[in-house]
């Protein structure tokens, strides 16, 4: 019997290696998985590369990853933000490196990775300094860059059901980059409000299908943590 | 010599809220528009989508059919706009993930973006995303997604900037967006269209001249037809 | 009010113009949108190029398109079958061309279309037949063929059902190219077996979101062509 | 000169069937695999999985969790395999659309292919799509995404065609599918591993020395350790 529920977060993320890059669901504080990170940051893990679209928010989840110390770059379309201090000292002291990207760059570049796409051409930032020094090409009249895939070594994911052979559904908008990243990292951790039976979730509205996951975590709620993020 | 002090002339022209831009643009949006309002002021225009019609709106972060914003006590952290606001999702609505969206904005399927900018130019380049001081903060969220992907992007903006200087500019001094990206500028002085013949007044505030436009632009304006 | 339901077949198709691209989903015949065929052969449309994974069955849908003459040209991954004998006594006379695509480039180079990607670099057909002219590069030591996008100017779509948004939801497998074409083409169309009121579907399990979609048309079940196709 | 006549030695092994080569294809698919069963005779590994295992099949036309044939009178034609026959859904499977379907082999998420084959090159040249004939109508499916997608490529042949040459080539005479794809090939004679050094038999079909096999092969094979 496959059984991809494991009994805790500190086992789902166990063999986190230091150098790891790790793809981090969420837009701003929805779908971000806080308890997961708060584990990434337990385990010890360090020099991390980290990509999520966001730079944290006030003292929980990616902000308390970046405050301890163990991003070495973050890949990223927005970071600035009133509550993205730890990012914003780190980065002024040429603590933390910065790649930005634009957001569907990030998104496109993520899931070329899980689809097997060794590059691609894409419209976005032809011609301002994000495309700076990338191969550009035209096509049918129109400017492209060629971007490359962001593969993961791990993917954190904030889901909010899962069974056992790690399919997922999500919450209204906190879906965001939960399903692209799943596909585009060699092991990916859901952690879940609810881990249900399976045939529980309906074969039409699994979104996250079990294959693109590794491990599913069950989490309680805590109403608190979501209004904070 | 006995000083004649000098008149200065009466500004003839009061500049429009930004209500009143916002209502401007919303009344360019066509029943059935897919329509993504850009964080900051853009996102005004929503309250000025006339309740009588269906306009879709679309949130980067996968929303369809955003709704307003909830009523107090209702909020749904999980359902926020793009700028991390919390929104509501209307009768019809949908969610997808962040490949899916950006692929309604990048393969075309926006008819309509509403951005702000630093500067424009009169060949629509679009500067909305650094200012280019060497210590600021990058970030550039989805705003050059936008700008290439909608059918049509319109930029909602002050007309000048806070020193005088026009936003609306023969070329970027600031790190461009997007390139040739611009249809439509609305500001607190005028609407003005893109066109390959240069810039053109669709409307003006009461009170100001073409040639009182241009010269606060910097640039020849046409006067609206 | 958008009501993107509209009475009839002949309604959905009126505008498709002679030498258009037709995007047909279905996998055999699994979500074959044969109504719509039908209605097309009926419009009169010609020179279409037309893009579907098989080449038709038997006598009805696309195997009655191509026996009507209507198909200059058809992209396609699996055209030999048993009953695919209209496309093959029209393409061993010289009347249909045929560019063969691996399934997964018809897929994705649909995909492409329907996200604004410029062409892609795909591992799939390296060193074969298939992509022999076409231009290839290294990435990472792994070798790729640069893949471009398929546009449609028409999609023909076999829901389960759609509201007057044009929210769609399939049955099973049916489902197949459907959500892909949809995004790929001007004008896409959905034939359903129930049109439903908005808010039926739930936000959470729409497949493919109105805005992909432009015109919904009901049919009704026909049990006897399902089985047939 | 009386003739003596020439005793044509006894053939001292039996081929494997279809169903034996089958059922030693699925011992080798571990528990938790993901796994795609090409058209044609890999489709029978299917009936050979053990019940007791969990073992995921994946169809291309977007089914993850794909069960056995349906009863008579029980068939969904909107549920069908590659090959278009009837199939089930186990509890636990899923639905999506081809885009998807054909990013879980082309992403690598897929353990395990097992594809039918005109020929194997000793370096993992795979031909399975085309005889090459001129007049043949081509149709290559999801072969080549498979080839080059999946973890592993194995490869469910007979040895020999009817005419008696190897499908284990030096080099593939016919069209390839794929370029240096294939892990394994089982025939009806043996099991053998497609290695940087050549082939290596895993296992031979009782009776049939190594000789014997590489004769029949037309290449060397290393014995089974």
């Amino acid at each position: 019997m496959i059984n991809k529920i494991v009994n805790s977060i500190a086992e789902s993320l166990a063999d986190v290696k230091d150098g790891s890059t790790v793809l981090i669901g969420g837009f701003g504080g929805a779908g971000m998985p806080n308890e997961l990170i708060d584990g990434l940051i337990a385990q010890g893990a360090r020099e991390l590369t980290v990509v999520n679209n966001n730079a944290g928010n006030g003292e929980v989840g990616l902000a308390a990853l970046l405050r301890e110390g163990r991003v070495r770059k973050l890949i990223c379309s927005f970071p600035r933000q009133a509550d993205a201090h730890h990012f914003e000292s780190l980065y002024r002291a040429g603590k933390v490196e910065l790649e930005l990207v634009p957001q569907g760059n990030l998104a496109e570049r993520m899931r070329a990775a899980g689809a097997g796409i060794g590059a691609f051409f894409c419209p976005t930032a032809y011609g301002t300094d994000l495309a700076k020094g990338k191969e550009t090409r035209e096509i049918n009249g129109k400017h492209y860059v060629l971007e490359y895939p962001i593969h993961g070594d791990v993917a954190l994911i904030k889901a909010e059901k899962g069974d056992r052979w790690g399919n997922l559904v999500y919450h209204k908008a906190a879906r965001n980059f939960g399903p692209v990243i799943a596909a585009a990292a060699k092991c990916a951790v859901a952690q879940v409000y609810e881990t249900v039976d399976l045939g529980n979730l309906d074969p039409e509205n699994i979104v996250t299908p079990g294959i693109f996951v590794q491990r599913v975590v069950k989490v309680a709620r805590e109403q608190a943590l979501k209004e904070a993020a | 010599m006995s000083a004649i002090p000098e008149v200065k002339p009466a500004k003839s022209y009061k500049p429009r809220s930004r209500d009143v831009i916002a209502a401007r643009v919303a009344a360019d949006i066509p029943e059935g528009a897919y329509v993504n309002l850009g964080i900051g002021l853009p996102v005004m225009v929503g309250n000025h989508l006339p309740p009588g019609k269906e306009i879709f709106l679309h949130s980067e972060n996968g929303i369809l059919g955003m709704g307003p914003a909830p009523t107090k006590g209702e909020e749904d952290w999980d359902l926020i706009n793009a700028g991390k606001q919390p929104v509501t999702l209307l009768t019809g609505g949908s969610y997808f993930h962040h490949a899916d969206s950006f692929s309604m904005m990048r393969g075309g399927h926006l008819d309509i973006c509403v951005l702000g900018a630093f500067q424009v130019s009169v060949t629509g380049d679009l500067a909305n995303w650094h200012t280019g001081a060497p210590d600021a903060i990058p970030a550039v969220g989805g705003a050059m997604d936008l700008a290439v992907g909608a059918k049509k992007v319109y930029v909602m903006m002050e007309h000048l900037t806070k020193t005088g200087e026009s936003k609306l500019v023969k070329a970027c001094t600031y790190p461009l967006t997007g390139v040739g990206v611009v249809s439509r500028v609305y500001t607190d002085l005028a609407t003005i269209d893109i066109t390959p013949e240069g810039l053109a007044a669709v409307d003006i505030v009461e009170g100001l001249s073409i040639e009182e436009l241009s010269r606060l632009t910097g640039l020849p304006v046409r006067a609206p037809k």
